[in-house]
């Protein structure tokens, strides 16, 4: 009896394997179909980042449709990778590796688009960069990856061992957002004291470092510096060790995943009522949504959300009109995130056009990195000599009414932001 | 690149900042060392009594299956989901006064039948036909629960309910309203007990009592005590043992479902990822006081609330977890079977 | 009873049919190619065997062996990393890995000797919550969150290995030890680990030292997993953070061992392919199944109009739209539900372990009655 | 002739119970010495006290002359000492670890450049005087502390252990068989010979020619062993699917493979049928032959009676009796034990 079911588990289990290999089998195989292009995205699909990354699937998958799926005679197909598992909830390196190595052997790929974690990008940059293929990440913000000087002396050439540069992002890097965030704390809060937050993790770390390094010298006293656990469930005892410190703005480096909304909640519980400030992790509509109305209330204090680029609804021009295109297609306004995605694959997609239309990783990668005064969704902007986006310009929100609330620009166009 | 149309409103924006940025805190104080004592006291046996609350229908099933059920915190997380959704549905948020106190009481209740009867029912499916295998076994069925409750979270998380935010980002956190306002209930100085701190006080004291007396005085209770002690003997006496784990399932779960109510109105917030937390914290606890001894249970619970509140108002919040876990693994070297627990002597 | 031996020739099919995996793969059509996964295969496995040792055989449950993992991948990291002074070469890491790792099994082990069953299990759990957050916390040491990186690939004969050569080296070390851990279980050393499984106080009393048995299965155990850890993060050349040694890893090798069969050397083996293949192969072929029939799904559901059913039915699309539709969205359902079945349908593993370890001399001496003379 | 097994005034209690009062046994080198008793008497609770299960309330076992005990000698101090410098160690290394990793390493090291590995560890007596008294003496010294503590409280938990008391030559069986059900009859009686095996942990890893001809030697002698009992047909079989009486002379044998020069036997002839119980009787006398003593707890009075050269009865926890069966059978107070459950012989 046992074995019966054992064996018929077994069947199930090869057959389901069997059904799942079916698909993608004519594509292999099948000589008559029309010559494609592949673009892969590797992205946290699993999980607490679920949210972010469909809309940047969203709009990836709308810049290939604005190009009717086509460039040339090549049929251009995308493929939507999972870099985490189930058991972590988030990326997971193994299965990383595994996405850029499949991504690298792919002879029809000629484009990577990812990740959203930095830490996955130290993974998969080698392996593309080896195999020669671009890639544009549409959220990865730690500064090592391309700046030299910024993080460990080895970066990045580390992640460069062909030595030519083959990654590329379309978002600003955390030290431009941190020093962003400490001068609009200084100027225009007019804080003295700021009790600085992190959870610990790469991104929300790096901006934090970077407030507290920046904090001095614009004249604001860091009265606190500290790495939170993420995963608890509430933070009073810290706003009480917040309180007793008297500083009079809060400072998260963390995400609406790693608890931004908890925070503030419990900051408002406590009854602490100074300005609370968080990076562009927490500008998605599920920040608002998760620290309820309540907290965002203007009497329980201003909330303020670090952005790099311009919200939705600032864009013009092109960045106007993908918002248009999107709220006709899904319903809703994009969220940020979506236009990271679309002018990731939208600048790959020009690339590829550039290149001749063909399939050829080089020449697709040289004119990813000679893309210059590219006209966005997110302005225009050129990549720099580092592989980073020249736009920096910045933008400081809040929340007014449950929705986020464009307060002023910052960081410049092309300026240093430090 | 700005439209200058906005910028006038930014200005008034800005200047709002600035005025609200001055007044730190109603009574304006910064706290004296003694005060941020008390209230990290207050804070810390808050936390503990919802600890202890959760640990509490953990170490019962525990005493009568032996089994780590990984999935009990994941059971909290959906009742939470649960309440949310009621909430939504009868429009519970707002309705002040006796009202208030009825859907509140409606609510803990509600939730209490819920996930009692979801732990009974995942005994019956995921438990029960392991009862004879290897405790190992159970364990990881009780670890494959869990995941399966974790992805039911997520999926309820997308319902299109104005509660959930319209369910468009569903693995993002959600606010449960404050059903009970996080206003100070009163004031000792500058330390502040809330009224949720009270609320946290007013649920779970009772239902420890109660549960003492049902596990020391009822029918029932002196049935559990007899199927953890030998569940071979217990059915020579007539005991249907499959229907007393089945019913301290449905116990545990309940305890369970109480504290998920007032862990969502303490925190105002769900999401499918907060078991884990619920479930290590209650882990700890009974672990701490003895597992399967409930006032041990309690006690681990308190001390990890008071352990993790000074740990993070005096060391360092990023320390905190790795101080719970010293100290949890320093007593058990020199206790080895937790505070309040029996020492093992083993039948030759 | 003899009949109860296993016919000899399936390890060995299967070890050829491992070996010569990479050279046909490339002429299988692209959607039975696997690649990377089979690396990961051999990866768990190690870290699987040596939990095996702990809590397969001598019935310790180790809930934090991931911890052991983290520790070797760092040590492995720190020893061969560009950015720090030690900058050991492939296998004198792997050494010092395995040292430091058998090291801190021991750390763990001693103070604990007389924690038992379920409190052992949370010490090791809390144990990989600590080494965790010490790793994320020393960041001037360990480089926090942001990881090591780049780490020199796995060598062999001071040549690098490539992609090819990394699988069959790491093939090796999972044959390695694969005969390793079965070389110890029919020794007295995994004899008395056994006994220790089946009857502490009986063991005990045959004159067998519990504490040393226990210490030294803690230290194969730790060593095997640092081990694994190291080559992990040689093969991708990064230590990646912290957070990739969390809980979660542990409770897929527990998974392993327990679906595998409890002791059983072989059934861990199994029970790593069975485990990481349903999680890197299975869930994501399954979710792009479900992803192409969903797209159809939606695009085939009809516009709402007025009427209780028409609102439910929105309600029911909405929601669809916004979670079910989502393939990736099932995986933690999907592996859950995976789990629960094995261990209804088969509680005892898919490969329990023989009872037989022994078999008695064949030519029995004879005369031998006077036993104490 | 001195005795090889004296139990002298050993009272246990068990909260309020007391399960021996008081009892005190000389047991003869080369004896076959019985216990007897109604059940509930004490006489399982004698056994594990004497074999170190438990340990005695009150009262002292001497196994030829001597307690076993594991003395607190100058080298368990050097080792407490050393649990405690090595906890106090590693406390100041772990609290102070970021300071001094960054002073000798990451503030010396610059990548491309060789580093200067002299001075690395010249930097650490610096570094810690910046720490501060917290991090460094007084770290240091409850560390110490708590490990020292910590060393205390396992060895004290270990004095008197049943495999000190195995290894010293007390062998034992169970009166409710334990035995190694998964493993089979050879393996079961290699545990047994555990602690004469000469091979380590890395010899049995890489299988060395001295751990294959060792081996073999105890293989062979364990199967003497079960031919010594009567197991050898069933050497392959697993333990659990012996019948009673079966495992009962497995358990014998297991004992035996300690090399004991006291083989204790709690009940073997339960649940045995007449013939199996005159086999049992050869071969305790065959055990006692070999030059080991027995001393054995039993209830079928045909067995204690016709191999006992002394019997002692215990009842209520107490002794009450003890003499040649001739003498037990003859006194009234034993009879009278006995009353209304069995005959006495």
């Amino acid at each position: 009896m046992l074995r019966k079911t054992a064996s018929a588990l077994a069947a199930c289990a090869i057959s389901a394997l069997l059904i799942a290999a079916a698909p993608s089998a004519p594509a292999a195989t099948g000589s008559a179909a029309p010559p494609s292009l592949t673009i892969v995205s590797s992205l946290p699909r699993t999980g607490s980042a679920n949210s972010q990354t469909t809309s940047i699937v969203n709009g990836i998958k709308m810049a290939i449709e604005e190009r009717g799926g086509k460039i040339g005679e090549f049929e251009i197909r995308y493929e939507d990778m999972d870099d985490a598992s189930p058991q972590k909830g988030n990326w997971d390196q193994n299965i990383e590796a595994a996405n850029a190595n499949k991504a690298a052997k792919d002879p029809t790929c000629v484009g990577y688009i990812g990740t959203y974690n930095s830490g996955a990008a130290k993974i998969a940059m080698p392996i593309l960069n080896k195999a020669g293929l671009v890639m544009v990440s549409p959220g990865n913000t730690y500064p090592g990856l391309t700046k030299p000087g910024a993080g460990e002396a080895n970066e990045p050439k580390i992640y460069r061992p062909s030595g030519t540069i083959s990654y590329f992002r379309v978002v600003p890097t955390d030290d431009i957002q941190g020093a962003v965030a400490c001068e609009f704390c200084a100027k225009d809060l007019g804080s003295k004291k700021a009790f600085i937050l992190h959870d610990r993790e790469l991104y929300g770390k790096g901006i934090a470092d970077v407030f507290k390094k920046s904090a001095p010298g614009m004249g604001i006293e860091v009265a606190g510096f500290e790495g939170i656990d993420p995963k608890a469930s509430n933070y009073r005892s810290l706003v009480t060790k917040i309180r007793s410190t008297g500083a009079d703005v809060v400072f998260y480096g963390g995400t609406t995943q790693t608890n931004a909304a908890q925070i503030l909640k419990d900051l408002r519980s406590g009854g602490c009522k100074v300005p609370f400030v968080t990076p562009d992790g927490t500008f998605e509509n599920a920040y608002i949504e998760a620290a309820g109305k309540d907290a965002m209330a203007p009497e329980s204090g201003s909330v303020y959300i670090t952005f790099g680029g311009l919200p939705s609804e600032q864009l013009t021009g092109r960045g106007a009109e993908f918002v248009e295109r999107y709220k006709k297609k899904h319903g809703e306004v994009p969220e940020a995130y979506a236009v990271y995605g679309y002018e990731a694959c939208k600048v790959l997609l020009d690339a590829i056009d550039r290149a001749a239309t063909k399939n050829d990783r080089a020449a697709v990668l040289a004119a990813v990195a000679a893309t210059k005064d590219f006209q966005g969704a997110l302005g225009t902007w050129s990549f720099d000599a580092n592989g980073d986006t020249t736009n920096r310009l910045m933008s400081i929100n809040t929340v007014k009414d449950g929705k986020f609330a464009f307060v002023k620009a910052a960081g410049g166009g092309t300026g240093q932001a430090k | 690149m700005l439209r200058a149309a906005a910028a006038a409103d930014q200005l008034a924006i800005l200047a709002l900042a600035r005025a609200d940025s001055l007044p730190a805190f109603a009574s304006d104080g910064v706290l004296s060392s003694s005060e941020v004592f008390s209230q990290q006291l207050v804070t810390g046996l808050s936390n503990g009594m919802i600890i202890a609350l959760i640990a509490i229908g953990y170490t019962m099933v525990y005493g009568i299956v032996e089994l780590i059920n990984f999935a009990h915190g994941d059971l909290c997380m959906l009742g939470a989901f649960f309440a949310l959704t009621a909430v939504g549905a009868f429009a519970l948020e707002g309705a002040g006064g006796a009202g208030g106190t009825a859907g509140l009481v409606a609510l803990l209740l509600a939730t209490a039948a819920f996930c009692g009867a979801l732990n009974w029912s995942i005994n019956r499916l995921a438990y029960r036909p392991l009862r004879s295998a290897s405790k190992l076994s159970l364990l990881v069925s009780a670890i494959g629960a869990s995941f399966v409750l974790v992805n039911l979270g997520l999926f309820w998380g997308g319902l299109p309910m104005e509660v959930f935010a319209g369910g468009t980002s569903a693995a993002a956190p959600k606010a449960f309203p404050a059903l009970v306002e996080p206003k100070p209930a009163f004031t000792v100085g500058d330390v502040i007990v809330s009224r949720p701190d009270v609320l946290v006080l007013a649920v779970t004291v009772p239902l420890m009592l109660a549960l003492t007396w049902l596990v020391r005085f009822t029918k029932l209770g002196k049935a559990m005590r007899a199927v953890a002690q030998n569940p071979t003997a217990a059915s020579l006496m007539g005991i249907d043992v499959e229907r007393v784990i089945g019913a301290t399932f449905f116990i545990g779960g309940a305890l369970g479902g109480f504290a998920t109510v007032v862990y969502s109105i303490y925190n105002q917030t769900v999401g499918f990822q907060m078991g884990y937390r619920m479930g290590m914290d209650a882990f700890i606890a009974a672990v701490l006081g003895g597992i399967g001894n409930l006032p041990g249970a309690v006690l681990g619970g308190l001390v990890i609330g008071v352990v993790r509140a000074m740990s993070d108002g005096y060391v360092e919040a990023r320390w905190t977890n790795a101080i719970v876990f010293g100290l949890l693994i320093l007593i058990l070297v020199f206790r080895p079977s937790g505070l309040l627990g029996a020492k093992l002597r083993e039948k030759v | 009873m003899a009949a109860a031996r296993r016919n000899p020739w399936v390890p060995v099919a299967g070890l050829a049919a491992l070996a010569a995996w990479p050279l046909v793969e490339p002429a299988l059509p692209a959607s039975l190619q696997v690649g990377e996964p089979l690396t990961e295969v051999f990866i768990y496995a190690i870290l699987a065997l040596g939990l095996n040792v702990l809590t397969g055989f001598t019935g310790l449950l180790n809930l934090g062996v991931a911890a052991f993992a983290a520790i070797g991948a760092y040590a492995y990291s720190i020893a061969t990393c560009e950015v720090y002074p030690f900058q050991l070469g492939f296998w004198p890491a792997l050494a010092v890995t395995g040292a430091i790792g058998a090291l801190a099994g021991f750390a763990l082990g001693a103070p604990t000797l007389r924690v038992r069953g379920d409190y052992l299990a949370i010490v090791t759990l809390g144990f990989g919550e600590i080494v965790k957050d010490v790793l994320v916390n020393l960041d001037a040491i360990t480089k926090g969150t942001q990881g090591i990186n780049p780490l020199p690939p796995p060598s062999l004969l001071g040549t690098p290995l490539e992609a090819r050569g990394q699988y069959w080296l790491y093939l090796g070390f999972v044959v390695a030890t694969f005969v390793g851990v079965r070389a110890l279980e029919r020794s007295r050393v995994g004899r008395a680990w056994i006994s220790i499984r089946e009857d502490e106080l009986a063991s005990r009393a045959m004159g067998i030292r519990p504490d040393r048995a226990k210490m030294l299965a803690f230290a194969t155990c730790a060593a095997l997993a640092a081990l694994s850890g190291a080559l992990l993060v040689s093969r991708l050349s990064s230590s990646g953070e912290p957070s990739n040694y969390g809980f979660e890893v542990s409770i897929i090798a527990l998974c392993i061992v327990i679906v595998g069969g409890i002791g059983s050397v072989r059934g861990t083996l199994l029970g790593a392919f069975v485990m990481v293949g349903m999680n890197s192969i299975v869930l994501v072929r399954l979710t792009e199944v479900l992803g192409s029939g969903a797209e159809g799904m939606a695009a085939a559901a009809p516009a709402a109009d007025a009427g209780m059913l028409a609102h439910a039915w929105h309600f029911v699309r909405t929601w669809a739209h916004n979670v079910l539709l989502t393939p990736t969205n099932w995986k933690f359902l999907l592996f859950g539900l995976a789990l629960v079945l094995m261990m209804v349908f088969r509680p005892q593993g898919i490969l329990p372990p023989r009872a037989v370890h022994e078999d008695p001399p064949q030519p029995v001496p004879p005369g031998s009655e006077g036993v104490r003379a | 002739m001195s005795a090889i097994l004296e139990v002298k005034d050993v009272t246990m209690r068990f909260g309020g119970l007391v399960a021996n009062e008081r009892v005190s046994l000389s047991v003869r080198p080369g004896e076959i010495f019985a216990v007897i008793g109604p059940n509930g008497a004490g006489k399982t609770t004698l056994f594990n006290a004497i074999t170190g299960i438990y340990e005695p309330t009150e009262g002292d076992v001497l196994f030829e002359g001597r307690p076993i005990r594991r003395e607190w000698t100058a080298a368990d101090r050097i080792r407490g000492l050393a649990v405690g410098a090595v906890s106090a160690v590693a406390a100041v290394l772990a609290l102070n670890a970021t300071a001094l990793w960054t002073a000798a390493i990451n503030d010396r090291y610059v990548m491309g450049e060789p580093f200067p590995w002299g001075g690395a560890l010249g930097s650490v007596p610096a570094t810690l005087r910046d720490a501060g008294f917290w991090t460094t003496w007084f770290a240091a010294i409850a560390a110490f502390a708590v490990g020292r503590l910590a060393f205390g409280a396992i060895w004290r938990a270990q004095r008197r252990t049943p495999d000190l008391v195995a290894r010293a030559g007390i062998a034992r069986t169970f009166q409710n068989i334990r035995l190694f059900g998964e493993m089979n009859l050879v393996e079961n009686v290699l545990v047994g010979m555990d602690q004469h095996f000469r091979s380590g942990y890395w010899a049995c890893l890489v299988r060395t020619p001295g751990f294959r001809r060792e081996r073999e030697r105890m293989r062979r002698r364990a199967f003497e062993l079960l031919q010594f009992v009567d197991l050898a047909d069933e050497a392959a079989e697993p333990a659990r699917s012996l019948p009673y009486g079966h495992q009962r002379r497995l358990e014998i044998a297991r004992a035996l493979a300690t090399k004991p020069r006291l083989i204790l036997l709690d009940e073997p002839a339960a649940g045995m049928n007449p013939a199996e119980s005159a086999d049992l009787m050869k071969l305790i006398r065959r055990i006692r032959e070999s030059g080991i003593t027995v001393v054995l707890i039993e209830h079928d009075m045909k067995v204690v009676m016709g191999i006992s050269d002394r019997i002692a009865v215990l009842q209520y926890g107490k002794k009450i009796a003890e003499g040649t069966p001739e003498a037990i059978r003859n006194d009234p107070v034993c009879v009278a034990a006995y009353l209304g459950t069995e005959e006495l012989g």
